[in-house]
């Protein structure tokens, strides 16, 4: 009976598992099929244009952009919450109200970050539509992430590195720095990694805020289109799936170079303090 | 006498670790700071969403009964009824847990306690992949495959539906829910298996019985997180939801849940019209407010 | 960039000026396309936003941008701000089915009862036994506006069922997919993948709209404030209602002006 | 001594455990009978806890480690047989270090035998007071049996981990340093349990305190770097040790 | 005796304290002098860590935690002055439990200097070397500084830990059952090394081991249910203790 319960159990775990990668490899392999045959030099390094001929080079660098700039203001702020909830704060009334807010923020439809940026950083604070628009409104989206991942990562260093580093009469800030955020490291890191896939894949908060514009920024106050921005009006408007599966591709490889790229940074950093 | 473990007139500090009190207390409000403003966020969010949104029943007299409970929504002609969609976000959100939280888990637990380090080396990251494809895609494989998927395997006049959505959701959970969950099962400290396994338990009995408890507030969160995912998702959703005025009675009705509604019209709506689409997101938002409640109770009460 | 209008970026020194569009997703192809020749010989800066046409009446309204570009016509409020409007080109609309299906021609009448359920199988005129399924663009889009009240009627009579799209190209997509649908399109996104229905006997092409046969047709406007557009914009207008502008519109898929 | 008739249930032939490239125990051979107490001795880090480890193949959740030769128990090669489940039931284990669950102190104690199928509630109340009984902390939980077993003190949760390894009624009982954290008291009271538990389990404990090794085993085996250098009757061990390093050690500590 | 000239380091008085609504301290009053081994034992559970841990002010970072009474270290009122960290430089600690940090063994003795701000890589490397030969356990680990500290064995574990106090030199050193998890010879190691550091150090230890306690220590307090029932020279207490439950308690041990 317990053999049977254990095997069947057993079982669905490997179905699960087996159902994720094929759902995985379908949609990769579907976006793949449908938009390999318009991949060239061309595409990815060449200027747009309307008639559909152009390449996309200007939305790869303002995906970049926008993912760069989020990120820069999104983790220092969203790991420091998460170290005051875990570490600094008592629990009480104001970090349920905080904890509160977080997980309401995960909540929100994009579409309404996206209005709300739009009244916000476009129109009050006067930044216009633009890339720092989008940026900022995309901290917001991110924020709870990060803040939420982290707090789980900092749950998990043991409470007696803690006490061995106060003990030694340091401060609680240089055991954060030097012990705790160390050992949480890579789980801070699959934060961020959430957030890149979040930042990329962002769409309506984007277009509401740093609209459509398919040339290459000036700077970070120009208007400007991402991938995702250019894959979705491509579906909607045009109706051009192997375009937009195209501009698909080229989105997955550079979320792939980012997220290559953190996990060699955290390896980097492991093998400094661990090994 | 009593001594308060928390003294407010320093009393001789030495000078060294003056600075370092200093920076103490600096960090400590800079840290507040960080954490308070996802609050400030949220309180200028709602903020914004309820002055557009409570506008139209409080200075034009729309009743906020009939918009909640009317079955009608034709913007041109004036009628404000959402009672369809919150219906359809309800089963939509509710038929993808149900699918996603369970596959989404079972891949974690697998990955975390069964699969060997090299085959899970290879998953994890391509789950994270997943995370970051851009729901847009998701829609478009939605619309292109699952869509005449459904319409042809049974025999459907129409595969944008429910169930699409469902399906489409039910799939976008997967990455936060796997990646998330499966790095708080990871976190289980290794005594807690060796104590189950020493006594001659299953490792699926210590799977199930001993580490999946131990690690239930990473796993609420990959579920928050994940919720968070499907609610607040609308670009795949419009595609293939098929956007229909109609209470759903069936799986393959086609539906129209509270966010697509406000993507699909925002851009064309004005006046009274754009302020019913704000407030249509303050029905979402009391949804989702009511959701976080309800979880937090629920792995509150885990938690004793 | 685009918060001021082109006076700002004006600059003495002869470097470009920019004009900031922003509006209707129909129109911002056509819109696009016209920039880009345009800004081969002009010094002159063309942002160009497809974001729908309210949020482009509306950005016109408070400046964030200084044309908004429409695919339906103002309405009282939004005129009473003292917007001016351009029509720059018309724009047919088709309706489409997926290829197999064998109705080809269909009257202003029984198109109507199709999209008010009147009629709800493809054998009552004269096709498969088919169940019909209506797709139709979202209430507030300048198409489905133009396409009602063309038609003759209104969003309250549109069948309760019918699946809503959000776009020329969902609206392709879904009906090229699916042997059941019927849908409405601009003639700028004909292609193979769907199959065009003629009214009356008389196919959809810009001549007929012309010459007034065919009716399914509305305007692209552009919307301005007075008194906000700059020299560089109004410069940009000229140009698209010119012969070389109208050409462009009519390689595009659009019906020039003239 | 009467217990030399008494049968060998646990035969260990040529054992060599490497983890990695690492070899951490040397051709090991040790013999041991049933119903005795076996104590290992040895300076830290010479291999006993990976010893004992194998003999419920615990090793096996550590990756890389690499085992040679035999070990028989119970007339079954336990390396070669693949029901790791029954050999774990059969042969309990309480580790150095406390490591309850996150439960009440009742679940962590009725968890093994829940999860063998025992549900009745009676049942499984008669065994969690036996067993907690059994490790001599039954008076100090008994009003809280249903409060978390983490927020005992580090004494209480090693009786209690002792409480659910007994809990299973197995035949052998691996104990990894179980008194090290306990008070005197309490290690006498585990002292005489594990004394009384002799008449129907086989126990093998390691140890660093001597004089407990002196009190209640029967055998003794004194390992050093991986090797056992001395393995015999307890009072022959620390009477007339044969091996010159046995009596350093034996004397370094009482010298 | 003297030892009796010797000043006054440590005065407790009337301490009591609570976790929430649980009494775990009740009016302790306690004077240790300088530079003597002062030991505390007690049967589990009765608040021999708790009180240990009130010395360095380490139970602040519980949450619950309400302390009443005085403690007052070199002069100053602990509880009234708010530099702990001036206090935890000069109050080191040892657990009970291993805590090295997951970083290499020479950055773990390292990193409590460091982050006083000694960066001199010669001051620093000598520093290390001192301290874990002070430990007795540089020969151990001499070859593999830059190793993890986690690789280690328990016992090993345990004495970089005392490297680690050691490194800061502090004035008085808390140990909280530190051998617990060492054998015999390591033990004997840091018994001797406790021994020495007498002369330089104030050093309080909880332990079981009785004969430890008589071995090493100058005082010795006997706690039981959170109160010091008896607190004297360790020799009468070992000979002649005053109270009944003292002597049962001894006894109990080696009766
Ligand atoms: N997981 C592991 N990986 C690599 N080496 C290990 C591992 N566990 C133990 N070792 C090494 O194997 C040797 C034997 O370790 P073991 O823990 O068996 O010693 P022990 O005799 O139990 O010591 P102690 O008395 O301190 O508990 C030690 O040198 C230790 O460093
Ligand atoms: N964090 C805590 N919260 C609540 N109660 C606690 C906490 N820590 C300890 N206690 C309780 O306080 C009492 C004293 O515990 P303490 O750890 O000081 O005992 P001890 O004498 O050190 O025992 P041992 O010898 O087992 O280490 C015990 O009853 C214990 O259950
Ligand atoms: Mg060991
Ligand atoms: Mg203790
Ligand atoms: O042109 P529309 O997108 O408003 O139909």
């Amino acid at each position: 009976m317990r053999h049977f319960k254990d095997n069947l159990l057993r079982g669905l775990l490997w179905l699960s598992a087996f159902l994720s990668v094929a759902v995985l490899v379908m949609i990769v392999g579907f976006i793949f099929y449908k938009g390999i045959g318009l991949i060239s030099f061309d595409f990815i390094f060449g200027d747009y244009s309307p008639t559909g001929d152009g390449g996309i080079w200007p939305m790869i660098v303002t995906t970049i952009y926008t993912v760069l700039i989020s990120l820069v203001i999104a983790t220092p702020i969203g790991i420091l919450a998460a170290v005051y909830l875990q570490e600094y704060a008592k629990q009480g009334r104001l970090v349920r109200l905080i904890r509160f807010a977080t997980e309401s923020l995960t909540g929100i439809p994009s579409i309404i970050y996206g209005l709300f940026g739009a009244v916000f950083f476009v129109t009050t604070l006067k930044l216009g539509m633009s890339i720092l628009a989008a940026s900022l409104t995309l901290t917001i989206i991110v924020l709870p992430v990060i803040i939420r991942t982290t707090e789980e990562a900092l749950k998990t260093v043991p409470g007696s590195y803690r006490e061995g580093s106060l003990a030694l009469g340091t401060t609680k800030l240089q055991t954060l720095y030097k012990v705790i955020l160390p050992s949480s490291m890579p789980g801070i890191l699959s934060g961020i990694i959430l957030s890149v896939g979040r930042i990329v894949g962002e769409s309506a908060a984007i277009f509401l805020t740093a609209g459509t514009v398919a040339a290459m920024p000036d700077s970070i106050l120009s208007s400007a289109r991402t991938l995702t921005v250019h894959s979705y009006l491509v579906t909607q408007e045009s109706g051009d799936i192997e375009l937009a599966a195209a501009v698909g591709i080229v989105l997955i490889v550079l979320i792939l170079v980012i997220n290559l790229s953190a996990t060699y940074i955290s390896k980097k950093f492991n093998k400094s303090t661990n090994k | 006498m009593s001594i308060p473990t928390t003294n407010k007139q320093a009393v001789e500090i030495g000078k060294a670790n003056k600075r370092k009190y200093m920076l103490e207390r600096v960090s400590q409000r800079v840290f507040l700071f960080c954490a308070l403003l996802s609050v400030i966020t949220l309180l200028l969010i709602i903020g914004f969403v309820f002055y557009k949104g409570a506008h139209p029943f409080v200075a034009e007299g729309y009743s906020f009964i009939d918009f909640i409970f009317g079955s009608d929504w034709v913007p041109s002609e004036d009628k404000f009824g959402i009672f369809p969609m919150i219906v359809a976000s309800i089963y939509a959100t509710v038929g993808a847990l149900i699918i996603g939280v369970p596959i989404g888990l079972f891949t974690a637990i697998f990955l975390a306690e069964i699969a060997s380090e090299r085959l899970a080396k290879i998953i994890s990251p391509a789950v994270q992949l997943l995370a970051g494809i851009p729901s847009v895609l998701y829609g478009v494989f939605g619309l292109a495959i699952i869509v005449p998927f459904l319409q042809d395997t049974f025999g459907l006049v129409k595969g944008q539906s429910l169930i699409a959505v469902i399906l489409v959701l039910a799939i976008m959970m997967l990455p936060t829910i796997v990646t998330v969950a499966e790095t708080a099962i990871r976190a289980v400290p290794q005594t807690y298996r060796e104590g189950s396994l020493a006594l001659g338990v299953s490792q699926i009995g210590t799977i199930f019985k001993v580490v999946v408890p131990a690690a239930k507030s990473g796993i609420m969160t990959a579920i928050v997180l994940g919720l968070g995912r499907a609610i607040g998702e609308t670009m795949a959703v419009i595609l293939v939801a098929g956007n229909s005025l109609i209470v759903p009675t069936s799986l393959t009705d086609s539906v129209r849940p509270l966010t697509t509604n406000i993507a699909l019209e925002m851009g064309y709506a004005f006046g009274t019209h754009q302020e019913m689409l704000f407030a249509t997101g303050i029905v979402l938002f009391s949804f989702i407010l009511i959701l976080n409640f309800v979880l937090a109770k629920i792995s509150a009460k885990g938690g004793n | 960039a685009c918060t001021s209008n082109s006076n700002d970026k004006q600059t003495s020194d002869g470097s470009s000026a920019t004009v900031s569009i922003s509006g209707s997703t129909s129109v911002g192809p056509l819109a696009e396309k016209l920039a880009a020749k345009y800004t081969e010989e002009e010094n002159t800066n063309i942002e160009i936003n497809q974001i729908g046409s309210s949020a482009g009446i509306t950005n016109a309204i408070s400046g964030v941008s200084e044309i908004g570009m429409s695919s339906r016509d103002l309405k009282e409020e939004e005129r009473a701000n003292g917007l001016n409007e351009v029509v720059i080109a018309y724009d047919g609309i088709v309706v489409v089915t997926h290829p197999s299906n064998k109705v080809k021609d269909l009257t202003m009448e029984q198109i109507k009862q199709i999209f008010t359920g009147e009629v709800t199988n493809w054998n009552e005129l004269g096709g498969d036994d088919l169940e019909i399924v209506v797709v139709s663009r979202e209430d507030g889009s300048g198409s489905r506006d133009a396409f009602q009240e063309i038609v003759e009627y209104s969003s309250g009579e549109l069948i309760r069922n019918s699946i809503i799209a959000s776009g020329n190209g969902n609206i392709k997509t879904t009906v090229a997919n699916n042997k059941h649908a019927v849908g409405f399109i601009s003639f700028e996104y004909i292609d193979d993948s769907i199959s065009t229905i003629d009214i009356n006997g008389v196919e959809a092409t810009a001549e007929n709209v012309l010459q007034e046969k065919y009716s399914l047709a509305r305007p692209f406007l552009f919307v301005y404030k007075e008194g906000q557009l700059t020299d560089a914009g109004q410069r940009f207008i000229d140009f698209i209602l010119s012969e070389d502008g109208q050409l462009i519109a009519a390689e595009a898929g659009a019906i020039p002006v003239k | 001594m009467e217990q030399r008739k008494k049968e060998t249930i646990i035969n260990v032939r040529d054992l060599n455990l490497y983890y990695g490239d690492k070899q951490a125990l040397f051709g090991v051979d040790l013999v041991i009978q049933e119903k005795e107490v076996t104590a290992l001795i040895g300076p830290s880090g010479c291999g006993k806890s990976t010893f004992l480890r194998t003999l419920n193949r615990m090793n096996d959740l550590i990756d890389g480690v690499k085992i040679t030769g035999d070990i028989v128990i119970d007339h079954e090669n336990i390396y070669k047989s693949n029901d790791v489940i029954k050999l774990r039931t059969k042969v309990g284990m309480v580790f150095q270090k406390p490591n309850l669950f996150p439960m009440s102190i009742y679940d962590n104690v009725a968890y093994g035998p829940r999860m063998q199928g025992i549900k009745n509630k009676k049942d499984l109340n008669i065994i969690v007071e036996e067993s907690l009984r059994g490790a001599a902390i039954w008076d100090e939980v008994k009003d809280r049996l249903k409060t978390s077993a983490l927020g005992l003190s580090g004494g209480q949760q090693q009786r209690v981990c002792i409480a659910r390894a007994i809990a299973m009624k197995p035949d052998i009982i691996l104990m990894d340093e179980p008194t090290s954290a306990l008070d005197p008291i309490s290690t006498l009271k585990v002292e005489e349990l594990i004394t009384n538990m002799k008449e129907d389990y086989t126990i093998v404990i390691v140890t660093h305190n001597m004089q407990q090794a002196a009190r209640i085993s029967d055998k003794t085996a004194f390992f050093l770097n991986g090797e056992v250098v001395e393995y015999d009757d307890t009072d022959n061990i620390f009477s007339t040790p044969q091996d010159k390093r046995t009596e350093d050690y034996i004397t370094g500590r009482f010298g």
